[in-house]
């Protein structure tokens, strides 16, 4: 969706706490499909640097290739971003991070991006404890190649129309705590409540923060079960073999509380169940994290919320023991040991 | 079979198994040799394999300074039973087969052309040394004991060298002394000694250090003030980032907290070591990585973006033999053009050619600067002879005066001043433009870095016309990348023949000495060196001057060739390759024979009386 | 601003927001024509983006079959209110707008050299249909109807291409043809019709069909019998594999059982499925993948075991603009060089260019001939214009009496009879070795596959001269390959030039209309398209023949100029650059102006009296 | 180890139901170091394709590079083999697997093929649950290019000496889990009473079956606490920067009751912990076998043996419905169309 942004400000409008306007945390107008579950997520990122009062200059954002790695186009329009090649933000991440340990890092990938061509830097990201946030905007399939499966296909245990995906779907958030990763959490692109402070964690997170935000496509999540006008959308799709229809969808928001499950209707008209953490849950035992995983799972279950957090993390730069000052900031006499030295390197090679 | 005296001019090889500890032994002897002031030259060869396996050591030695492999052995010390027949075959004829008489030789290895000379390396070991792994240890320092003896090796040199080794773990010292001793003593009882080729003194070193290309490239690097190395191991690069490491743990630990001034990344592939580099570089730190050919080939994405998204990238590209695994202990300079044009669409890539630790040192730092001036990957082509062998160098110069060029970057004042920041603006019309780091500024210079078009302002656009204009322009930078380019050698000050010679890298060695072989039958070629890709006038201004160029490189397709043609407009028949792709260092021999073959009429050869 | 009719002849655009089914309404415009008998040839210029987002559909109309792009609109259809201000811009002087009027134009849009056309195209719509999102999709309909009326097409001929494209889903008949007839109407009651410019039927099909390429490919790989299709999704190739799988959903399922001949495999990326294609292949099946640039220089690691270890691959790459992501919804031939040459160390690698859909079937089905005749990759370089256009085309032939070849491959009868089997035996002196596929045989025929280097027998050896042996076999293949591949297609009886024209795929359609333009003028070029690498004797003779030749070709660094110099040794300032890369179709007026610009004595190349 | 190996073979030698001696199985004379684990593994191939009585034609062994990829010259010499590149092993397997399912498809990685540059590849092709043998010679370590970390280091939980490794290892057996592999084992190099029916179990599995085998490295494996004679060698290689001296070593062996727990000292002098499990040990419950793992990872302790065999695992074959005879047996006549058919298409497109 396309259309011109006002750049009026309101002088009432609130400030955060180092005076910048929710409008200096956004970024250009979204071309994402009408009703996309990833423009919501930006909205949240929106929310939540906005709320911890981060200079947005002091974020960067880095992402692979597919529609959600397009989305740091549409917030933090005042902070670097890099919109590298598919599947390869975590390693752009890494060398960017071991630059610079001062600035955030605020990682945004696709399922596709993560789940498959990007899995093995994925595995190793983690591994590593990088302090970033990783997003991972999951819609279960390739939107931006036109809704092939993804890898992590299906999250609802519905099987897809016309093509049934006959593979086990990844879980990547069983995935991250079995790699030992010290923050994963999962959340609903719609639900605003949870996700927002699931981000201002993962943000104040020191070491690698894992969110895996269920974020709908509306054009082909394409659901069996789907409402009639969808069904006009597929029967025309199919007789012209075109897929150049897409239906202008509102965005699909929830709120449910702490402890409880939820259906969500999925634009197509399918459901999926959500199950939230109960405000009781202790995030720091792993075991019972895989454990509540694994029932919520037999049960259909999607659970949501901050399912791990290692306290005792210890970010990357700490455990390569680099100094404390970026390693980006050093200058030509901390760095170059000069021609007296070289003298005696020389001589130790005769 | 009686010879003259042969002095200070030989190719002595050590055939040995791997893993035997034999490596050490041999180093030792070259080092001697060395510090005898004899310019000497030693190249492993290697197997891929950790144990068990032949492996050899050919030192030339060569007091004109002819460092350059040669083929013909005169002295084989061979204590490989696996390939002790085809060793012996190597032998030149009047030359030295050195054996160990612990196991008596097979009759049918004996030749009437050579000398053999027994030593009962491993009967005198078991007799001094209890433990089989010292037993097999010591063998090989007795060999070389028994060496010093037979070609005028000083021992005090060999045992100096041993105390400078094990400094710090004392104990290891005695034996060792015993061993050469071991050795030595025995030649003294058993032969007539020195033979009739063997050592003298010399001063020829002069300030020369001995060293590995990839030690000298990592300290390149450091002394760059590269922060951030990402790799990932492959032979023959692996010590390239092993160098870095070691002199970084010696220089760029804060003495008072132990934390390192440096991050090295051990990365899962090597597209993740690549994509650590230009993300590094990205956010403002100097980063690398080595690799070799298949690690180049995995990084062509990668590159293709830091090419296209304009971020500046060092690569040091070690290569190896053969496409695919290839032969991956031998050496060639096999991905000239893949590293050239290296990922899809319109790319060409700056490399440099270095051909001595001293320029692998130098080129390294000087990458550094031309990709922060450049905004682009800078490849740095070594191989594995240059890499993994010590060479006689040049010791490594760090011009006091010198400072980092780290090009066009804006910091906050900067872009204070500036209206509206476009970063892919070409306001100096040489096609380079400025570049921001995130976190620089609170408002101003941020911009989204992408591999796919977009405009001045680093916005994305599909316009093609826009697209044109930035390609464009990016061609532009590689003219401007001439000027900033190392300019290639000449070996005179004018030309003077029609055919001339062109080398570049490790070929240089053999070209050289093959220009003196031909000279000494008459004949005499104009020679240039080429040190960098793009190619500069001076270049273009030699092929024009001659009517015919031989070009020598290593590998199958005359490669370097194509990319003279390709780059230059070049007429292809002006060159003539001269190739070599066995996987063994080229010789001034081949070369020679090969240029002979090329040239009916000596007579145009000759130098013209000026 | 009266103009004379113009019949069959034109360049019609609809600027549309992409997600608003307009592409299934612009599909039925351009059937419809070639229904009528007239040469049609549209093409999409789409965003990478799903919905929102400016995109074009541009058809060319010609009755005398010049269907190359062409510059200047004489009618857009203006439905984007976002590109509206451009869009009028492009309209050529005397030209027709046609928009939805339901909402005025903008008064400073007006120019007063073109016509204006309003339709309420949405008005009509909402007046008709109650769900928006119908509305939106009638909208489409109703301009075609409007343009029926307009350029005269046949509405009957529109009715029976909606009756059979919603022939199962019936009750969406109704609404198009309402909508169709809406716009029709529309037209009738408040302009003159037709225009001036307008179609009248013809018979100038014949048995043409209209396809896109990517289809064909798809299609020329069942009838080729691959079996296993690993792929990767991306724009411009997907549609490769969806091709493959339409046809063998209807073609390769077991009656009975409803299991599959086939198997595709959507690979986690490009790497693993191009590994799937040579686990496939040595496995003998055949076996295939289809992607673009970023995939090629994935795959290129994996390029170079199949050509080394000698396997073979059928890799068909649908080209798309610029280096990294690049411009990936427009169209460029930019990896010539890097699939020439793809992976490190000595490899050159087999390319097929098809210029039209009939040819993407035949040379895919070709190129599995070739592959398992040459064991070595061959790839299939397609392009983003030709894959994913509907192009006018010959009928896709399989010839009756074609089989399948199968190269040499033993099976257990053929090594019964073999003493001992060498994998990499040269038997008959074609460079071109036996091979043998798992399982054949219990005692005979096994061997290790592998990327390092091995002797004739296929074990592993770091013996540099079996090496250089085994590479110059290699070679020696390469000009074996010459023998098979297609000759390249000549457009005269006999030279009669001195000036020669080159080109391959999708130049070709510019390139021919530019010729008959330039000869319009007097000029005659003699031509010759280009169909695979390694070139063969005819173009060495063609390009020996000219005293220039020029290469046009769509990238910005005359890549395919390099590649001719390169592998034919030709000087290179007898070929001249005809370059075009801005992402969209070279037309024939760019090849006549540069190459006129490079004429300075236009009497030389009037055709000679023979 | 290179030495001439004797061809005659002694009448009276069993041979297998199908009429092979266990030397029909064996390859060619390994070129690994002495001692080294990987040797004794694939000892232990060959051993179990005997017993098997498999036909070695009928195996296709496929490795990525490494030392522990190179071993596949080292058994089953009557099988077609497919040293292919570093960590890409899986796909190879993957499409020879799809081109004739009528195959035994042995798969041999080592650690760093693996979890490293291979960790995308093995992860997509347990969920494909390709029926195939997939071991990993897991040593901690990148044997072939001279000792480097890998991602499994350190499985002994003693970090190196010299430099210590940062990171957490990964667990192979935890991930496969965790993918839901249908097939999970793990054992020890020299535990032949083990190694040898868990190889004819995975080989019979119908699907993807994993064995991580732990296998020392004589020459880089050079854990703290090493022996009196190993500190000579370490000594000679520090102070002469070469790493040129391979200690010959015995093969280790190992041999414990089930249910027991034994302490293996290593060729530096090091031990590991490795717990067998127990006879009664029901290898279909995935979520045990998830919990066992942390508990003994809890104690320090490596669980070995069959952890889990998924009963119902239908093959990729199944899931994607391939007809039963190998595509690679398919003709011309099964696969072509013919030119009628043609006709009819070129007639869609007019
Ligand atoms: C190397 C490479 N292969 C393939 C592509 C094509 N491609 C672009 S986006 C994409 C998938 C994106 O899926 P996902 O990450 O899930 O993002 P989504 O669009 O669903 O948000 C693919 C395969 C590419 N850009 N680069
Ligand atoms: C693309 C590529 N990168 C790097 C290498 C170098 N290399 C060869 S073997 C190896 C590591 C092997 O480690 P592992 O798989 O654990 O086997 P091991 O030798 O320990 O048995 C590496 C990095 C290579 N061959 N190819
Ligand atoms: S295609 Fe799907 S993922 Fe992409 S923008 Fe549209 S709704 Fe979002
Ligand atoms: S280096 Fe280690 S893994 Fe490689 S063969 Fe030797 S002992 Fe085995
Ligand atoms: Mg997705
Ligand atoms: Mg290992």
């Amino acid at each position: 969706m396309t259309f011109i942004k006002p750049k009026f400000r309101h002088p009432l409008l609130p400030k955060n706490k180092i005076g910048y306007y929710k409008a200096d945390y956004e970024g250009a107008i979204s071309t994402l499909c009408a009703g996309c579950g990833h423009d919501s997520i930006s909205g949240a990122i929106v929310q939540a640097c906005f709320e911890l009062s981060i200079e947005p200059h002091k974020i960067a954002k880095v992402s692979g290739i597919g529609c959600s790695s397009k989305t740091p186009t549409y917030f933090l329009g005042k902070s670097h971003g890099f919109n590298s090649v598919h599947g390869r933000m975590p390693s752009i991440t890494t060398g960017a991070n071991m630059a610079n340990r001062d600035l955030i890092y605020l990682g945004v990938s696709g399922d596709g991006d993560t789940a498959s061509i990007g899995m093995g830097q994925f595995v190793h990201v983690i591994r590593r404890n990088l302090n970033m946030v990783y997003i991972v905007m999951n819609n279960g399939c390739y939107g931006l190649t036109k809704g092939q499966d993804s890898a992590t296909a299906d999250f609802g245990s519905i099987s897809k129309a016309g093509s049934i995906n006959p593979f086990e779907a990844i879980d990547l958030v069983g995935l991250s705590l079995e790699l030992g990763a010290t923050f994963v959490a999962r959340s609903f692109s719609g639900d605003k409540t949870q996700l927002v402070p699931l981000i201002k964690a993962a943000i104040s997170h020191p070491g690698f923060a894992f969110l895996d935000v269920l974020s709908p496509c509306v054009t082909f999540n394409n659901n069996k079960g789907s409402t009639k006008s969808y069904d006009f959308v597929r029967d025309h799709m199919e007789a012209t073999a075109t897929i150049d229809l897409v239906p202008e969808e509102e965005e699909i928001t929830v709120a449910y509380p702490e402890g409880s499950t939820t259906s969500v209707s999925l634009h197509d008209g399918s459901t999926i169940q959500l199950q939230k953490l109960a405000p009781d849950w202790n995030p720091t035992d792993r075991r019972s994290a895989f454990n509540n995983l694994q029932s919520a799972k037999a049960k259909g279950e999607i659970l949501t919320g901050l399912l791990y957090i290692n306290p005792e993390s210890q970010d990357m730069h700490e455990l390569v023991e680099t100094v404390p000052s970026p390693l980006n900031s050093l200058q030509e006499k901390d760095l170059c040991p000069g021609p007296e030295a070289l003298d005696k390197i020389n001589d130790s090679f005769r | 079979m009686h010879q003259v005296s042969i002095v200070n001019d030989m190719v002595i090889r050590f055939a040995n198994v791997n893993g035997t500890g034999s490596a050490s032994a041999n180093n030792m002897f070259s080092k001697a040799i060395f510090r005898m002031g004899i310019p000497v030259s030693p190249k492993n060869i290697f197997p891929s394999n950790i144990q068990g396996l032949p492996t050899w050591y050919e030192v030339r030695i060569n007091e004109n300074g002819y460092l350059g492999r040669r083929d013909g052995i005169d002295l084989l010390v061979g204590v490989n039973a696996q390939t002790q027949a085809r060793d012996i075959q190597d032998v030149k004829p009047g030359g030295y087969f050195v054996y160990d008489s612990t196991k008596k030789l097979h009759q049918e290895y004996i030749r009437d052309d050579i000398h053999y000379l027994g030593i009962p390396m491993m009967e005198l070991s078991m007799q001094h040394f209890d433990h089989p792994r010292q037993q097999q240890l010591f063998k090989n320092v007795i060999y070389v004991g028994a060496l010093a003896a037979l070609i005028n090796i000083d021992l005090e040199v060999l045992k100096q060298i041993i105390r400078e080794q094990f400094g710090k773990k004392e104990k290891l010292i005695p034996p060792n002394f015993k061993s050469l001793e071991l050795g030595y003593q025995y030649v003294l009882d058993h032969y007539e000694y020195p033979l009739n080729i063997h050592l003298e003194r010399r001063d020829k070193i002069g300030d020369k250090i001995m060293i590995e290309g990839n030690m000298a490239t990592g300290l390149g690097a450091i002394y760059a003030g590269a922060t951030v190395a990402a790799w990932y191991p492959i032979t023959p690069s692996t010590s390239v980032v092993k160098g870095f490491e070691t002199y970084a743990k010696k220089l760029r630990i804060d003495p008072e907290t132990g934390k390192k001034k440096y991050a090295i990344l051990q990365a899962e592939d090597e597209l993740a070591a690549i994509g650590m580099v230009i993300g590094a570089t990205w956010n403002g730190a100097r980063s690398f990585t080595a690799t070799s050919g298949p690690g180049v080939s995995l990084m062509s994405e990668f590159i293709g973006l830091a090419y296209f998204a304009e971020i500046p990238v060092v690569l040091v590209n070690v290569q190896r033999g053969g496409p695919s695994t290839g032969m991956p202990t031998r050496t060639q300079q096999p991905d000239i053009l893949s590293s050239a044009y290296a990922s899809h669409g319109d790319t060409k890539h700056i490399l440099l050619f270095p051909s001595t630790p001293a320029e692998c040192f130098e080129m390294t730092a000087d990458a550094f600067d031309l990709a922060d001036r450049l905004q682009t990957p800078i490849i740095v082509m070594s191989d594995l002879d240059l890499g993994m062998n010590s060479h006689l160098s040049p010791p490594l110069v760090w011009d006091e005066k010198r400072t980092y060029d780290r090009g066009k970057v804006l910091n906050a004042d900067d872009l204070d001043q500036i209206e509206k920041y476009g970063r892919y603006l070409d306001v100096d019309d040489d096609g380079i433009c400025y570049r921001t780091i995130p976190g620089t500024h609170p408002t101003k210079g941020s911009f989204f870095t992408r591999g796919t078009s977009r405009d001045e302002y680093a916005k994305y656009t599909e316009d093609g016309a826009v697209y044109v204009r930035i390609v464009d322009r990016i061609l532009k930078k590689w003219e401007t990348a001439k000027k900033y380019v190392p300019t290639p050698e000449m070996y005179q000050e004018q030309n003077s023949s029609t055919d001339g010679i062109l080398f570049f890298g490790t070929t240089t060695y053999a070209a050289l000495e093959a220009m003196d072989l031909l000279k000494q039958q008459g004949i005499n070629l104009d020679a240039i060196r080429i040190k960098a890709l793009p190619f500069n006038q001076h270049v273009v201004d030699f092929v024009k001057a001659h009517k015919r160029v031989f070009v020598i490189e290593q590998n199958r397709d005359g490669q370097f060739r194509s990319l003279l043609v390709n780059e230059l407009e070049i007429p292809p028949a002006q060159l003539v390759p001269v190739l070599n792709y066995d996987g063994m260092p080229i010789t001034a021999d081949a070369i020679m024979q090969k240029i002979l073959s090329n040239l009916p009429e000596p007579a145009n050869h000759k130098s013209k009386v000026l």
